[in-house]
């Protein structure tokens, strides 16, 4: 069940748009644990528990947390490229939950990804061209002069060479690299691309560079984003709406400046605050989490984040709050609202 | 708009677009340990595969009159017991040493490769199916398994294709691990990941990008097969057991030195083949070290 | 605002003069640091910032004498610890200053503590490396170490192993080792950058306590600005192996000089900010091997370069306020080094 | 059918306890030591010394079987030879001689044994025929699981105690502690050399059921003879200690200890060189370099078996126990007796007997007391251009050009050789020279080498695949054939089947016919021999020698047709 | 860890099970039986043989055959050596001391050098000590141990006369006396060098290059930041991760062993479990053949758990339960 009662979300430019394209309900995500005699499932890592929210065509939502939050799962999971333990993923008004096979490499074609780790995520034995056109090939029959026009376009637009098509993953840098996925994901032109962490393994001056092509590539292809990221200030950068998870749950969820400007959840102000401004006048008051993030295969009871909340009450480790939108717009999981 | 030349260096290198491939193969060719090694394997195949024509000397014909006779004149490495010329015995047993040699690799690497990428693959039960029978097959009983083979198969199936299919179904058990553990290793790899999400079917992501990834352990793995496996064939040519005795291989050439005699004074006779399987192994392990070295491209010798 | 002259009127506990350190390729050795001098007063924490490749980590590895084996060398220059030459001293005398004088932390807190021996094992060497003490005073003096750098049940903890604890728990253990013998210098080489932003927190409150504490200096290497800005008290920017500006903290945000500084700062998104587009700069730092030797190195990639830029190299020059900046556009002339004087 | 004849072996037993030595040793003639007379050939000797200790190398392991009743290979009797002995011995001709048992009988059927007094069993015991008697009731009995049945089946009432039916034989009877009656089921003319002639400690086996003997101690930790050695230690598979007997009732032996010590094929010339073996039995192929050693002295002396390749004639039924000759391949004696003249013996041998070995003319080896001369028998010499002759006489010609001469019918004509394989190689060269010999008349001869085991299952069970083949034989002490050449015998392979052969066969068994007269039964066996060699079932090919190399302070070696002398008598000079 | 041992032994007797069905099917399917070798010098009687596999059940149906075997198996009767005529755990006992020795002493020559070599060459990679080792190693590896073997008898036995050539000790010792012990040793030594010669320069090599890897690894830096000596730096930091794969080889090295025993055992005439089998092997002596063989099976399970269990041992990463 859809909590999100809002009909709009608002874009930045403030562009109102209506249509939802993915709509996530209940969603879990849990790993088995195996152990004991007999290698026995004992238990389950809650890698997402329990999350529900939507995304219009059109906007990007950002999603933030720390390691171990689930982000990445989210993203996976809603890709298929995990199976959901529970809940619904509605793509365009498909539920996509439960096919398999070659329905879902049908379905494919739509959702794309953005991969975390440049290096990582192009396979070293193929060349570009072969990168970039495989999607293609996997859906279409093209001949081959065609195919190359297509990849030498694709190539020019994330701002390559045609020299690139030849040449192999290791002959580029990590930003090039990441241009490489970001033209294989739109090869197929699809409607959504999750971008998991797309330039936490780069450098400053190129992580901007490749935040500036994907918001351009936003207005031209008309693309609805997913931006899985742990930086909340480029997270903030890219996002109409964002996100912020903890331990498998969504603590709040809230349009861009709502969050910042006025984060509920005790968690998302401790994140704003632990983050070093790169301005050294602006030393604020500063939000410090005394320990660790409990581990996901055993959560803490009630809400997850009261063993490091600096307003926890007694009632925090047993009751399990709900997101409820405090504000309009503004969704938030905890007893203070 | 998005700037084309933002961003658009040339790549580091202004060489020529070098695949993985083609740069495993510069490296190799710069290694000259392994280089003469393979030109000495090259020419141990060349010339035991043309045998027939580079000697006109008959391989199983006894001569009662030139038993024995030591290296020089018309025998190069002289005669063996049953006057045969070694010369020649050597040459032809190369070929069924290293027949045996590739034709098992082959068949091992490929069952191997095949039982190791589903199971690394798919994972689950069928990966706990698969390294079952894999645990089975690797504490089969190997020499109890190649007789009876021989003895069901005789007269049906040539001794020497028996022991081939005998060593490759039992051999394949540690390839198949080794593959299942580098796949189980690449497929947490992001580009697996993203063939799924292209759309590419399990076989195409197995054949297209898993294997093409681990094809540089499979490759070090079948030298270190083949070499292995040479041994493993002389070795039970050895104890009497592997290729028919009236087939010159260059195991059952060794069991001569079983021979006090031989052994203590008629060196001719067991010397060549002891030596020459000794350096082509050595010469398959420097190949291997040299493709292990040219393979990683961690490695900066 | 501080002056960047030394509080003290004695040695700089740190001096760098002309530091080259060289990595080999192939046969060749290629300069990683190409240069460099600065120097670090006592009780300061200076940052180090840029990109990868910066030649940031090899310098400090330079002035530990870690550098690999056979790989790495110190090809030139001097490094000047409390007005002593160290770059030249034996492995067995940079032992002694090691860890003792000086020390470490390093990026990976995963990889940087030996898997098979306990904390406490870990801990307890540097303190007997070190210091004249039984091991039942080293283990006892562990567990404080440990208390003090904020870990939970240091007692329970001396007894297990690395991979049994958090990736900030072995930070702190890791931080605890650094400065068990209460060293003057503290290096630590981006210690926050495999850290969540909650743990990162914690870390650099911890740092910044130490320091107090203790009474040290830090270096602090890192490529994240906004921790320069959280703990610096002055910052050296590198680029492609030399240093491209060195001013204090504040000047360096209010009142960036070199256009690659200018850049960077342009290119981080902002929490308070809201940019369409954010700052960027073109192309790739050179790699080591084509590492221009003449005129500036950053002048490929400069939105102001002139063609001066690709021919004179431009030297580390000193405003009246003490504000480094190694660029044409604010060199007065007296310090441009010629075309080919290596 | 019940075998009657006491000694009868295989050389494949050899091919099998040596598979792994280079070339088997094809000594170990089954016969008991002989008296040191006849045409024995007397070994070096120089002074005897007091006292000494010898080294007596052995090539196969043993298998640790250490009495008479149970042992299985030639191996463990190498060293049962050393510590114990039999009640009877054999001279140069194979006849039995009283020993530490002397006999009498009327009837040759009812015998009265007495035994020497004060033997001593190494325990101390005195020897009395209750040991013996205990020896015999002890394999006749049902649990026995050793094979040596068939040397007192023969013995009145054996056949009840063995199917349990009785609890004694009864036809033993014990006069008293020296004396023992004995009643077979019928009179023969063999029954003395087929009868048991080895006791068995009752004392020390007393407690022990029969079923459980075979792996006691008794028989193979410590092992207890009335020889001239006792075992004093066993190392199993490599070594056993034997020291002297000073209670050897022929008088205290001259040795010290004999160390028996066994040894890899590959490391025999290289010890006996050095000087650490003695005396061991060596195989064809160490010979000529041991003769080559300065210090060792080699002994060739006759053995009692034969080489021969063999023509697949027929098939056995075994649910009948008949042979059908239904396989007409090599039905023609001219095809047969061409084969048989295209082998050059004398160059075979040579070459992979190295000598000790001689062509063999018939089913006899030529020291056998019963051996026709050759002149009484068909001796099929090298011949190449009679072979040719005969096989065109036969029909067999070249029709179509390709060298190999076709059948009379013109299909193409394939001459199957098989042969046993083991790790030896020398196997497949010797059988491939036979293969090029009928190569070389014309005829397409293949090879087929079997994995030995496999290779005498097939032979038995008469496999198609199996034309002609390879094999060996042993003659025993006692000459009777009948169980490899009679037409109700399974091993009887070439599957011959000849009513005359058979009736000359039974006749020198006849009491009637031979009574006493060794020479009416020889006469006998010589007609047989003429028989066999006429129709060629079997090509004969070589008759083998032992070798024994003796290191130069032995003494008191002697060698006959049955082996070598009793080690009571050995020495060492130094 | 009892938990993971017990659970581990349990999951290996469905494997055991299958392996001995499969054994008794390929000792059945051996051409001839025990008897087929059983026709020997005083026995010529057909029925006796007849009788004998009627006595031995080789005419049961196979069913029948198969469990008599594998119950009287599990309660440790192996039955009685055809060959031997003796119970086949006796038999394997009274060899088994000799290849436990044998194999011992293999070891422990293998470890030695394999840790001196690998620490050497290690310690000093790409100097002439490393490439002497090295170039060991590569002969370690490519000399065939039949081949080396008859070298080694060839050259120490003959030639210099250095090692005795067969047995595994100078009967004329008394058992237990240090002599006894020095001739054993002496007997043992040539045949342990050779069995382990191929796993001595794989492990020193292994040893080499783990050393080397993990020198560059992030924890030595930090024990040289912290100013420990280079030598305690290799010495604990570095030996004490490298050993921790090479003392999980050990389990693998039980089963490994033994059958490379057999060969080993044939060349130099040692008495022991690899001379056996053989010996089982071409004499068709099924309960000795099936039981070494079992042996075998079980050894290479019990391997790899004990390398399981050691690799949980030496290493604090890893948990069993």
């Amino acid at each position: 069940m859809s909590t999100t009662e809002t009909k709009q979300a608002i874009r930045q430019d403030g562009k109102v748009v209506k249509d939802t394209l993915l709509d996530i309900r209940n969603l879990k995500t849990y790993y088995p644990v195996k152990g004991g005699f007999l290698k026995r499932t004992v238990g389950h890592v809650k890698a997402v528990d329990n999350i529900s929210f939507e995304i219009k065509k059109g906007e990007t939502l950002g999603l933030v947390g720390e390691s171990g939050c689930g982000k990445s799962t989210t993203g996976r999971t809603i890709l298929r490229l995990l199976k959901p333990t529970e809940g619904q993923i509605i793509f365009d008004g498909k539920d996509i939950t439960n096919i398999t096979g070659a329905e879902l490499r049908k379905a494919r074609r739509d959702f794309q990804m953005v991969f975390q780790d440049p290096y990582a995520s192009l396979n070293p034995t193929q060349s570009v061209g072969s990168i970039i056109s495989e999607p293609i090939r996997n859906f279409e029959k093209r001949n081959k002069e065609e195919l190359k026009e297509e990849v030498l376009e694709l190539l020019s637009r994330v701002g390559l060479p045609p020299e690139a098509y030849d040449k192999y993953g290791h002959e580029f840098s990590g930003g090039q690299r990441q241009r490489i996925g970001i033209a294989r994901a739109l090869a197929l032109k699809p409607k959504l691309i999750i971008a998991d962490e797309p330039v936490s393994a780069l450098d400053v001056s190129v992580q901007s560079q490749v935040l500036n092509l994907l918001k351009e590539l936003q207005g031209e292809f008309d693309l609805t984003y997913l931006f899985i990221a742990h930086d909340l200030s480029v997270v903030k950068h890219m996002s109409d709406r964002i996100g912020v998870m903890y331990l498998g749950n969504m603590v709040e969820i809230a349009s861009n400046e709502s969050l910042y400007a006025e984060p509920l959840h005790p968690y998302t102000q401790a994140l704003i605050s632990a983050i070093p401004e790169a301005d050294p006048k602006k030393k604020k008051e500063r939000i410090v989490l005394q320990g660790d993030v409990p581990s996901p295969q055993n959560p803490p009871t009630g809400c997850a984040f009261h063993t490091r909340c600096p307003m926890a009450k007694e009632e925090c480790s047993k009751v399990k709050p709900v997101l409820k939108e405090v504000k309009p717009g503004h969704q938030v999981a905890c007893i203070l609202y | 708009m998005v700037n084309v030349t933002a961003d658009s260096n040339k790549p580091q290198e202004k060489t020529v677009n070098m695949s993985p491939w083609a740069i495993a193969r510069r490296k190799f060719f710069r290694n000259k340990l392994a280089m003469i090694s393979s030109f000495f394997l090259l020419a141990i195949m060349i010339v035991s595969f043309l045998a027939p024509y580079i000697t006109t000397q008959d391989i199983s014909r006894v001569n009662i009159g030139q038993m024995s006779l030591e290296p020089g004149g018309e025998h190069i490495l002289g005669t063996d017991k049953a006057g045969r010329d070694v010369f020649t015995r050597l040459l032809y047993g190369g070929r069924i040493s290293l027949v045996v040699g590739i034709s098992c690799t082959a068949l091992v690497i490929l069952f191997g490769t095949l039982v190791g990428s589903i199971a690394g693959y798919y994972g689950g039960n069928i990966d706990t199916m698969l390294m079952r029978f894999t645990d089975f097959v690797l504490t089969f009983p190997f020499l109890v398994f190649v007789i009876v083979l021989n003895t069901i198969l005789f007269g049906i199936v040539d001794g020497l294709w028996v022991l081939i299919a005998a060593i490759s179904l039992l051999s394949w058990g540690g390839v198949a691990r080794i593959v299942r553990s580098k796949i189980l290793a690449e497929k947490e790899n992001e580009y697996i990941l993203a063939a799924i999400s292209i759309g590419c079917k399990p076989s195409a992501v197995i054949i297209k990008h898993l294997l093409p990834n681990v094809l540089s352990t499979i490759i070090v793995q079948a030298t270190i097969l083949f070499a292995t496996l040479i041994v493993a064939e002389s070795a039970l040519g050895f104890l009497g057991i592997g290729v028919p005795q009236s087939i010159p291989s260059w195991g059952n050439m060794l069991t001569a030195s079983q021979e006090a005699d031989v052994l203590r004074n008629k060196p001719w006779i067991w010397m060549p083949p002891a030596i020459i399987l000794t350096v082509t192994i050595l010469s398959i392990n420097f190949i291997g070290e040299g493709l292990k070295d040219a393979l990683n491209p961690k490695s900066f010798r | 605002m501080a002056r960047l002259t030394s509080v003290q009127n004695d040695t700089p506990l740190l001096e760098i003069k002309d530091l080259q350190t060289g990595f080999k390729i192939g046969k060749k050795y290629y300069n990683a640091v190409e240069k460099v001098s600065f120097k670090v007063d006592r009780r300061r924490i200076v940052g180090i910032v840029g990109e990868s490749g910066c030649g940031k980590s090899v310098m400090s590895l330079s002035i530990m004498q870690l550098l690999p084996k056979g790989i790495g060398e110190i090809r030139g220059g001097e490094i000047k610890f409390e007005g002593r030459n160290i770059e030249k001293l034996s492995e067995r005398e940079m032992n002694k200053m090691r860890g003792k004088d000086i020390s470490m932390i390093f990026q990976e807190p995963m990889t940087a503590l030996n898997p098979v021996f306990t904390i406490g094992y870990q801990l307890e060497e540097v303190l007997l490396n070190h210091e004249n003490i039984s091991k039942k005073e080293a283990r006892l003096k562990s567990i404080a170490l440990l208390k003090s750098v904020g870990i939970p049940r240091p007692d329970k903890i001396v007894d297990e192993y690395p991979h049994q604890l958090s990736g900030g728990m072995r930070q702190r253990v890791m931080i605890s080792i650094a400065i068990a013998c209460q060293p003057k210098l503290l290096i630590a080489d981006e210690p926050t950058t495999a850290l969540d932003v909650t743990v990162q927190a914690q870390i650099l409150e911890l740092l910044k306590d130490i320091q107090e504490v203790n009474d040290m200096s830090i270096i602090m290497i890192t490529h994240d600005l906004g921790v320069v800005a959280e703990i610096c008290d002055e910052v050296i920017v590198m680029y492609a192996g030399k240093i491209v500006e060195r001013t204090d903290v504040e000047t360096l945000f209010y009142d960036p000089k070199h256009p690659y500084t200018r850049l960077l700062m342009g290119a981080i998104p902002k929490m308070d900010e809201k940019k369409e587009k954010l700052e960027t700069i073109e192309g790739l730092v050179p790699s080591i091997q084509k590492m221009p030797q003449d005129g500036c190195r950053f002048a490929n990639r400069c939105p102001k370069a002139m063609p001066e830029c690709f021919t004179i190299t431009p030297l580390l020059a000193e405003d009246e306020l003490g504000h480094e900046v190694a660029c044409i556009l604010y060199d007065n002339s007296r310090q441009v080094e010629r075309v080919g004087e290596r | 059918m019940k075998k009657k004849s006491l000694l009868l072996m295989l050389s494949m037993l050899l091919v099998l306890s040596a598979f792994l030595a280079a070339c088997s040793s094809d000594s170990g003639s089954d016969t008991n030591d002989g008296d040191a007379d006849g045409d024995q050939a007397e070994a070096p000797a120089g002074e005897p010394a007091e006292g000494g200790t010898i080294t007596y190398g052995i090539e196969a392991v043993p298998e640790g079987l250490f009495n008479w009743a149970f042992y299985g290979i030639a191996t463990d009797k190498e060293v049962l030879d050393l510590f114990d002995e039999s009640l009877i011995t054999y001279d140069e001709n194979l006849t039995p001689q009283p020993h530490i048992a002397s006999w009498e009988t009327e009837d040759n059927k009812v015998y009265t044994f007495t035994f020497e007094q004060g033997v001593k069993w190494h325990d101390g015991e005195e020897l009395t025929v209750h040991d013996w008697v205990f020896a015999l009731e002890t394999i006749a009995d049902p649990d026995y699981d050793g094979p040596r049945y068939t040397n007192v089946q023969t013995i009145e009432g054996a056949p009840a105690k063995n199917d349990g039916s009785a609890e004694t034989i009864s036809g033993i009877n014990v006069i008293d502690d020296y004396t023992v009656e004995i009643t077979f089921d019928e009179a023969r003319v063999n029954n003395l050399e087929n009868v048991w002639q080895y006791p068995m400690s009752r004392a020390q086996f007393a407690d022990i059921p029969v079923a459980e003997m075979s792996a006691s101690p008794q028989v193979r930790q410590n092992p207890v003879g009335i020889g001239p050695f006792k075992v004093e230690n066993i190392v199993p598979g490599e070594s056993i200690e034997l020291v002297k007997f000073d209670d050897y009732w022929q008088g205290e032996p001259k040795l010290d200890s004999i160390i028996v010590q066994v040894l890899d094929s590959s490391t025999v010339v290289g010890a006996i060189g050095q000087g650490d073996i003695d005396m061991i039995d060596l195989a064809p192929v160490n010979g000529q370099e041991v003769e080559a050693l300065d210090n060792i002295t080699v002994e060739v002396y006759p053995a009692l078996t034969y080489y021969y390749v063999g023509f697949k004639l027929g098939t056995f039924n075994a649910q009948t126990n008949e042979i059908t000759e239904d396989k007409d391949k090599y039905a023609d004696l001219n095809l047969r007796k061409a084969m048989a003249h295209a082998i050059n013996r004398e160059e075979w041998i040579e070459a992979f007997f190295f000598g000790y070995g001689l062509p063999v003319n018939g089913p006899v080896p030529s020291n056998h007391w019963i051996a026709a001369d050759s002149e009484d028998v068909n001796v099929y010499d090298y011949d190449p251009e009679l072979a040719k002759q005969l096989l065109e006489e036969a029909g067999y010609v070249d029709v179509d050009g390709d060298g190999f001469v076709e059948d009379p019918n013109g299909e193409p004509f394939v001459a199957k050789f098989s042969h046993y394989a083991t790790s030896n190689p020398t196997f497949e060269a010797r059988s491939q020279a036979i293969v090029q010999y009928w190569n070389d008349i014309g005829i397409n001869a293949e090879l087929e080498m079997t994995e030995v085991n496999l290779y005498y299952e097939m032979v038995e069970k008469d496999d198609p695949s199996i034309e002609t083949f390879f094999g060996g034989w042993g003659t025993g002490t006692d000459p009777d054939p009948t169980a490899l050449w009679g037409s109700d015998q399974i091993w009887n392979y070439p599957r011959w089947k000849n009513e005359e052969s058979d009736k000359l066969l039974a006749d020198a068994l006849n009491l009637e016919i031979v009574g006493e007269d060794q020479d009416v039964r020889k006469d006998l066996y010589v007609q047989w021999q003429e028989l066999v060699t006429s129709e060629v079932p079997m090509i004969f090919i070589a008759e083998l020698q032992d070798i024994t190399a003796l290191s130069n302070r032995m003494g008191g070696v002697t060698f006959d047709v049955s082996g070598k002398n009793s080690p009571y008598e050995w020495f060492v000079t130094e | 860890m009892l938990k993971y041992t017990i659970r581990r032994i349990l999951g290996m007797i469905p494997m055991l099970l299958l392996i001995s069905i499969v054994v008794f099917l390929l000792a059945k399917a051996m051409p001839g039986d025990s008897l087929s070798g059983e026709i020997d010098p005083n026995n010529t009687d057909p029925e006796y043989i007849e009788d004998m596999r009627e006595r031995l059940g080789y005419n049961d149906p196979l069913p029948v055959q198969y469990f008599n075997w594998i119950s009287n198996f599990v309660q440790g009767d192996f039955g009685k050596s055809t060959r031997y005529k003796m119970p086949v755990s006796d038999l394997i006992l009274e060899k088994l001391p000799n290849t436990v020795f044998l194999g011992v002493s293999s070891l422990l020559i293998t470890y030695i050098l394999a840790f001196s070599m690998g620490i050497i060459a290690g310690r000093k990679p790409y100097t002439i000590g490393d490439h002497i080792i090295g170039g060991l190693n590569y002969l370690g590896l490519a000399i065939p141990s039949f081949i080396a073997g008859v070298f080694a008898i060839y050259i120490f036995s003959f030639n210099l006369g250095w090692i005795p050539y067969s047995g595994s000790v100078d009967i004329r010792l008394t058992q237990g006396t240090f002599e006894y012990w020095m001739s054993r040793i002496h007997h043992v030594i040539m045949p342990a060098i050779v069995l382990g010669a191929l796993s001595t320069a794989s492990y020193t090599q292994f040893l080499r290059n783990d050393i080397i890897e993990n020198s560059r690894k992030d924890f030595v830096r930090t024990a040289r930041a912290k100013g420990t000596p280079t030598s305690k730096i290799y010495n604990v930091h570095i030996l004490r991760n490298s050993i921790i794969p090479l003392v999980t080889f050990l389990g693998f090295d039980i089963a490994t062993i033994i059958s490379g025993a057999i060969i080993t055992e044939t060349i130099f005439t040692y008495p022991g479990i690899g001379q056996l089998f053989i010996d089982s092997v071409f004499n068709r002596d099924y309960p000795t053949l099936m039981a070494i063989t079992m042996m075998l099976s079980v050894l290479t399970l019990a391997g790899n758990l004990v390398a399981d269990i050691l690799y949980g041992v030496v290493d604090p990463r890893i948990r069993l339960d």
